[in-house]
């Protein structure tokens, strides 16, 4: 590989993207640990501090859901079941193990299926709690101390408040290094396209976190290097849902005629827009991190006040990302079978309209076999915004 | 569309009231506003039942009111209101039939629908959803609801259990699961005082907790007679004498329906009565919800010879001997123990078998106990809280058990635009086969 | 010395066969159409003609099939799973997994060592995946269905199909040939889309060899190759496996 | 001088072509085959014979339909769902509501001052489209123009079942023989899509008036089923199935007008009418 040794930024995003988990493969043959995780629920600091490369695993929209069939209803959500099937045809034989936070029905009804078909030495199920109130965060504390105990016996190493304040330190620097690079989306036309910058998405997610950071900081100089380029005609989409994670909406999207320069989903700006506090004890800061900072539809949140408070404590972040990113058009969605995500599709869309933001929203497989469709009502949308 | 179909006929005196049960419930909520008490949109088996009663809240189930539409076969408007405003057909049905009946009353001024299944339900003070089990449903429906009922104040509390894990113990999780629960419903008490301005009587709410428990011990007694020969009642009536625990827990009406229909099933085992003549094979109803508007099948069923003596389905309780709690005179605590127990006590027999799962010795317990020969699940489309995991379960039942005829029908709980009759009897025609020749061979 | 009769009204192809006593005499096999009593018939009529008797010489009618009420003339009816496990029980006595490929329906059977049902599974309310494919495929092609299974073999590039639905498999097939597809590439798609749906149902009874396909679609050897290839085993198909069904009715008829 | 426009609608089932000069001066209708493009051009030909015009008279070309990026004629490709916006709202001005039912999609469309305010399209599933009808048809021998007409004798709808495409053949072919007259047969199948696509478009709250265009507003029948479901009166163009490839004229139109109206001149497609080739 020595003649990829010198390749950065852009063009190593592009070969982690394409070849996903080719870094992984490489650091289980040096005898790292890899542990997969689903979510943007699972906390990463956790597995860091415990000393294994934490991966996050994505399906494959190209490929048919076949094996994975035989386990697994078709009545769970096909992003769960494509990425099953990519475990259980051995795309992942590389992880040591899983963890599985209770995300929704579609991961907690599916977890024996995961822990007795594909045998992991390492498995956990992180029972993470919905409500969010001061006892939702001490029972995430005692869950997190049971998820340490048993990462720390299947290491055999003790995980400690240190190892666990350092892992912090280095995700919020991951979380400010992403930021800084959706930065550079904010100038019109972005300097990065949204085809782009899903790639450095999935590729990060992939990585242990310093070289992570590393690449982060690698794709900045690279694009900051870029001319600023005249002024951008198009519109300025902003799209919305889970685990959106290939290339091909994105394509859609831009290809259509369109800037892609935000987005809210669970592999992008979710994951990097919250920090952990660091004057806190770390249970105390990652619980309330991973229950009340972080934006999924899972998380209950109710100010107690007006449905409006409501509205504005769950997706308020949104409006300031149209404000900020000077958005035009949004664009939701949703995987079949999701009830989470299923449930607020009225509600988000209204408000975002209500903001004078157009609305597509798409729900639709875990898959490019529906992509043609899927252009064409992209177009019409921004035919429609026109 | 409003085609009513005929329901099923029932096999015992007893479940013929239940209509009259369900229709009572829906009127409480109705009426609820003359006589100053408040209505709760509720969700059930979140553990807040005895709590509502307590307080003279007037519980509105939208199960229950779904379960109503679909099994009259009308609740396409409502599924179709819902799904207007972008509500996925893929999302649980319960709760977009309910959603798009809320739509509707709200566009009519918040009163009465006229031509409502039943009546329909009266429009909630309040919404008491629950998170985590049993379902994503129990909270973003509430959430979901309250975009259109934006008054009404909503309150999700959590009620957890420990996630079985062969390798772990769960026993130590017990305690702090426990814990949480009971600070969860007392944050509901909280919620409720607010909202009704009343406080909460501590000994009236142990007292209706006692009560509970001994219609738990009673309901099971009763179901414990079904293991006769022939089964004096199948799951076909389950389905309906599931009301009273199901709808009505902490009510002394719950506790003297199954005082009753405990009376009526051991007349009918004096007379040898059953549900089929002859009884050929006894079934396992191991998993599923039933298609409301199909309920028909369970006769056809019936009608080749096949009775389901017991089902995992409605079976929400057990013996409270069985589980073994701990004491406590915190009747919150009370009802968290028995919450969490009455999904972990199988969790050490589980463990004992290799392979195990806990819903599946379940199933070979009752399958033993009740000497059943085939099992039959349902998988409803639009739930997946009981139904994904289902050919898991199967598999797992065939691993460790034995080669057992299965059969996973597949359908919805309220919509029907996916369900085929005729599809379904051919079904069904060939698995009797399947049992038939499994009791050959067994014998 | 008697002669029993089996039919299997499926919703494609209707078979009857003929059998004296256990061993098989003469079949026939005619499309369904619309009118399942005259199909039933009709095909009863080729199959005892072929042998020169005629139905009073029947001892016994059995009917099974997705249209097997409609047979009024026969003794009773049994469902086409139980008919498929025992007429391929007596056709190969060691399979214990059969996998059918009808017209609308796919399914598959699991059977014990006496050819008893243990277990079953079939597709649900969408077709996708089905016989039907075969069909649309022929008719696209412009060729004979019979033909399509050695011209799969013959490809090296299999087109992946995008769409699962059986009639809009129509329009996707066109559309691949216009951009250049050739016919034996579209074919392998078609059969390899097909085995992947049939896998699924295989490994949710069970994976239990020996195996065996049935049905119209055994008689393609394209599919047949593409079902062993994910089986990575081979399978017993009977000379003329659409009669199976038709067969097991027969057998049972003559045990009764 | 009048400039004139062309609109190609490639549709999965049918091809249309429109030319508008002030007023529509041609259009064609032909079946779609596989070679979009080689058949976009037959038509096109078609379509400038009967307007008496030369292919270098057309000042701006917009495809649209399933098959548009297979136009290299055209000067620009557009979605269906604007452009039946488009058309429809220049022929029926007062309709807030579009159904379109196609071969291959059925679609909702909400319209407001003749541009798109929202949509819903059907799923990959050929239940609820034109295609459901042109297969029962196929299969119970009737022909396609026949269908609307021969429901309306209908006394009381079959009653379908199924809703794959597949087994609902099956199912019709059975009920024909079980002895259910054709009308009734026809109009349950009517009623079957009639009660899918309405489920798909009571998605938009819908607003009247309400309009249906596409192959599927040929036919009667499928028409008065629908309004049925819908619970109101549908209007319907004269032409329904060219209402697609009038609005990408008429688009043409405007959008040339707007460049030249800022005395710029379009970018236009390099391919001329050539026939385009397939198997080098
Ligand atoms: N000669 C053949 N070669 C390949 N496939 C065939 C042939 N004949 C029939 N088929 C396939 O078999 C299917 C019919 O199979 P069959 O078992 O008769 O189904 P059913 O019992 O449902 O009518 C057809 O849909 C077609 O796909
Ligand atoms: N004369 C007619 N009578 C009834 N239906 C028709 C008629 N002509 C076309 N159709 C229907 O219209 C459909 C094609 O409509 P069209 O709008 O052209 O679709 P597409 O744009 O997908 O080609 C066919 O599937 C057919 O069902
Ligand atoms: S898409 Fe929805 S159902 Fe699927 S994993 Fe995400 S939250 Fe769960
Ligand atoms: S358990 Fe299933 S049916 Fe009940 S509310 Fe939840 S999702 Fe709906
Ligand atoms: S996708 Fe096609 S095969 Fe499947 S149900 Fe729809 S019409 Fe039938």
């Amino acid at each position: 590989m020595a003649e990829l040794r010198d390749e950065k930024g852009l063009a190593k995003a592009e070969r982690y993207y394409t070849d996903y988990g080719v870094r992984a493969r490489e650091l289980k043959a040096e005898g790292k640990k890899i542990i997969g995780y689903i979510s943007a629920l699972c906390p990463v600091e956790v597995l860091t501090a415990a000393g294994v490369v934490p991966f996050r695993l994505k399906g494959n929209v190209n490929e048919a859901i076949t094996k994975g069939d035989a386990y697994m209803e078709t009545i769970v959500c096909p992003f769960v079941r494509s990425v099953f099937d990519s475990a259980i045809k051995g795309k992942f034989n590389f992880i040591d193990g899983m963890v599985l936070p209770h995300q929704c029905d579609s991961l907690d009804r599916t977890s024996d299926v995961w822990r007795d078909y594909l045998n992991l030495p390492y498995f956990h199920f992180l029972n993470a709690p919905h409500v969010t109130d001061d006892p939702s965060i001490e029972f995430m504390k005692e869950l997190l101390k049971l998820f340490i105990k048993t990462l720390e016996e299947y290491t055999g190493k003790k995980i400690t408040d240190e190892d666990l304040k350092q892992a912090i330190a280095k995700h919020n620097e991951n979380r400010r290094l992403m930021r800084g690079l959706y930065e550079l989306r904010k100038v019109n036309p972005p300097l990065i396209s949204g085809v782009e910058m899903i790639k450095v998405l999935i590729a990060a997610m992939g990585l242990p976190v310093d070289e992570s950071n590393k690449l982060i900081t690698e794709v900045i100089d690279e694009v900051k290097a870029r001319a600023i380029p005249s002024n951008g005609l198009k519109k300025r989409i902003m799209i919305i849902g889970d685990q959106i994670d290939s290339v091909d909406i994105m394509d859609a999207i831009e290809g259509a005629g369109a800037y892609l320069v935000m987005d809210d989903i669970s592999v992008g700006s979710k994951m990097y827009w919250q920090d952990i506090d660091t004057d806190k004890e770390p249970l105390q800061a990652i619980a309330e991190r991973y229950l009340r900072k972080l934006k999924i539809p899972t998380n209950f949140v109710d100010t107690g006040g007006t449905y409006e408070d409501n509205l504005n404590a769950r997706f308020g972040h949104m409006r300031r990302y149209i404000e900020e990113f000077k958005v035009d058009g949004a664009i939701l969605f949703i995987y079949k079978y999701c009830d989470p995500y299923g449930f607020e599709v009225p509600a988000i869309k209204s408000y975002i309209e209500s903001a004078g933001v157009p609305v597509l929203y798409l729900e639709d497989e875990y898959s490019t076999s529906t992509i043609a469709r899927m252009k064409t009502r992209i177009e019409a949308f921004l035919e429609m915004m026109a | 569309m409003a085609e009513e179909k005929k329901g099923r006929a029932v096999a015992t005196k007893t479940a013929a009231s239940i209509p009259k049960f369900v229709r009572g419930n829906l009127a409480a909520t109705l009426k609820a506003k003359e006589e100053g008490k408040k209505v709760a949109y509720a969700y059930i088996a979140d553990g807040q039942d005895e709590i509502m009663r307590a307080m003279d809240i007037v519980p509105a189930w939208g199960e229950s009111f779904a379960g109503v539409c679909a099994a009259k076969r009308d609740a396409e408007k409502y599924l179709q209101k819902a799904e207007s405003d972008n509500f996925s057909r893929s999302l649980c049905t319960y709760a977009t039939c309910t959603i798009g009946f809320d739509m509707v009353r709200e566009e009519l001024g918040g009163g009465a629908v006229p031509d409502a299944p039943w009546g329909g339900m009266g429009r909630p003070d309040m919404i008491l959803g629950s998170a985590q089990l049993l379902c994503d449903p129990r909270f973003k429906w509430p959430q979901a609801t309250q975009h259109y009922l934006r008054d009404v104040p909503v309150f999700v509390g959590s009620m957890y259990y420990p996630p079985f894990d062969p390798k772990m113990d769960h026993h130590e999780q017990e305690k702090f699961y426990v814990k949480y629960a009971t600070e969860e419903l007392r944050e509901c008490v909280k919620f409720c005082e607010k909202h009704t301005g009343k406080k909460m009587d501590w000994d009236r709410l142990a007292q209706i907790v006692e009560l509970s428990d001994r219609t738990w011990d009673l309901f099971i007694d009763t179901y414990e007679l079904r293991k006769a020969f022939p089964t004096p009642m199948d799951t076909g009536d389950a389905m309906n004498t599931m009301v009273p625990l199901t709808f009505n827990l902490g009510t002394q009406e719950a506790y003297d329906f199954y005082k009753q229909l405990y009376d009526e099933l051991q007349q009918k085992i004096a007379n040898g009565e059953g549900v089929a003549d002859p009884e050929k094979y006894r079934l396992i109803w191991a998993a599923g919800l039933p298609s409301w508007f199909a309920l028909g099948d369970f006769q056809y069923f019936n009608s080749k010879g096949a009775v389901f003596p017991v089902e995992v389905t409605y079976r929400g309780c057990e013996k409270i001997e069985r589980l073994e709690l701990p004491k406590t005179n915190d009747p919150l605590e009370h009802i968290a123990w028995r919450w969490v127990r009455y999904w972990t006590h199988w969790y050490d027999k589980a463990r004992k078998r290799p392979g195990s799962l806990p819903k599946v010795e379940r199933i070979i317990e009752y399958i033993e106990e009740y000497k059943c020969d085939g099992v039959v699940f349902h998988s409803a489309f639009s739930c997946r809280s009981w139904h994904a995991g289902i050919i898991h379960q199967a598999e797992t039942l065939k691993k460790v058990y034995r080669e057992i005829p299965i059969l996973i029908l597949e359908g919805d709980i309220v919509d029907i635009s996916s369900y085929n009759e005729a599809d379904t009897h051919n079904r069904i025609d060939a698995f009797i086969e399947a049992v038939d020749s499994y009791k050959k061979r067994m014998n | 010395m008697a002669f029993f009769l089996g039919i299997d009204v499926g919703s494609g192809y209707t078979k009857a066969v003929v059998c004296e006593d256990t061993s098989l005499r003469s079949y026939s096999i005619i499309p369904s159409g619309g009118d399942y009593r005259k199909a039933a018939l009709e095909s009863s009529e080729n199959a005892l003609k072929k042998i020169n008797i005629s139905m009073s010489d029947i001892s016994n009618t059995i009917a099974t099939g997705y249209g097997a009420a409609i047979v009024d003339f026969a003794r009773q009816t049994l469902s086409d799973i139980s008919c498929h496990a025992i007429g391929i029980n007596y056709l190969f006595p060691s399979v214990r997994t059969v996998i059918d490929i009808g017209a609308q329906y796919s399914r598959a059977i699991h059977l014990d060592s006496e050819g008893r049902i243990v277990n079953f599974i079939m597709n649900e309310k969408c077709a996708g995946g089905s016989g039907k494919f075969l069909q649309v495929t022929a008719r696209i092609l412009q060729m004979d269905i019979k033909d399509l299974g050695r011209l799969s073999l013959t490809s090296e590039k299999p087109v992946e199909f995008t769409t699962a639905c059986a009639v809009f498999a129509e329009s996707e097939a066109v559309s691949r040939i216009s951009e250049g597809a050739l016919p034996a590439d579209i074919v392998a798609g078609i059969h390899k889309a097909m085995s992947s749906k049939i896998i699924v149902l295989a490994t949710r009874v069970g994976l239990v060899p020996d195996y065996a396909v049935t049905g119209g679609g055994a008689k393609d050897i394209g599919l047949v190759r593409a079902i062993e290839k994910e089986l990575k085993t081979n399978t017993f198909v009977a000379q003329e496996p659409q009669i199976t069904a038709a067969l097991g009715a027969a057998i049972f008829a003559s045990s009764r | 001088m009048i400039n004139y426009f062309a609109g190609v609608d490639i549709g999965s089932t049918m091809t249309k072509v429109v030319i508008y000069g002030e007023g529509i001066r041609a259009m064609i209708i032909g079946p779609t085959g596989p070679e979009h493009r080689k058949l976009a051009n037959k038509v096109m030909e078609e379509a400038l014979i009967q307007a008496h015009l030369k292919f270098e008279d057309l000042s701006y070309i917009i495809a649209t339909g399933y098959g548009r990026i297979n136009v290299p004629f055209a000067d620009r490709q557009v979605t269906e769902i604007t452009c039946h916006a488009k058309g429809l709202h220049s022929l029926l001005p007062t309709v807030k509501t579009v159904v379109d039912i196609g071969g291959q999609d059925s679609k909702g469309i909400k319209i407001k001052d003749g541009r798109v305010v929202s949509f819903v399209m059907n799923d990959k599933c050929a239940a609820g489209t034109g295609r459901f009808i042109e297969i029962m048809a196929d299969s119970l021998g009737v022909p396609l123009n026949d269908m609307g007409r021969l429901s309306l004798t209908a006394d009381k709808p079959a009653m379908i079942s199924s809703t794959c495409t597949v087994f609902a053949e099956h199912e019709v072919t059975n009920q024909l023989s079980g002895g259910e007259t054709l009308p009734n047969l026809v109009a349950g199948i009517h009623e079957s899509v009639a009660t899918r696509v309405a489920s798909l478009v009571k998605k938009l709250n819908i607003e009247p008036d309400v309009a249906i265009t596409g192959g599927g507003a040929k036919n009667i029948g499928l028409v008065k089923a629908l309004e049925k479901k819908l619970g109101c009166p549908v209007l319907i163009p004269p032409e329904p199935l060219i209402t697609g490839a009038l609005g990408a004229a008429i688009l043409a139109k405007e959008i040339f007008e707007k460049y030249t109206k800022e005395g710029q001149v379009p970018e236009r497609s390099k391919s001329g009418l050539q026939e385009a080739k397939f198997f080098d």
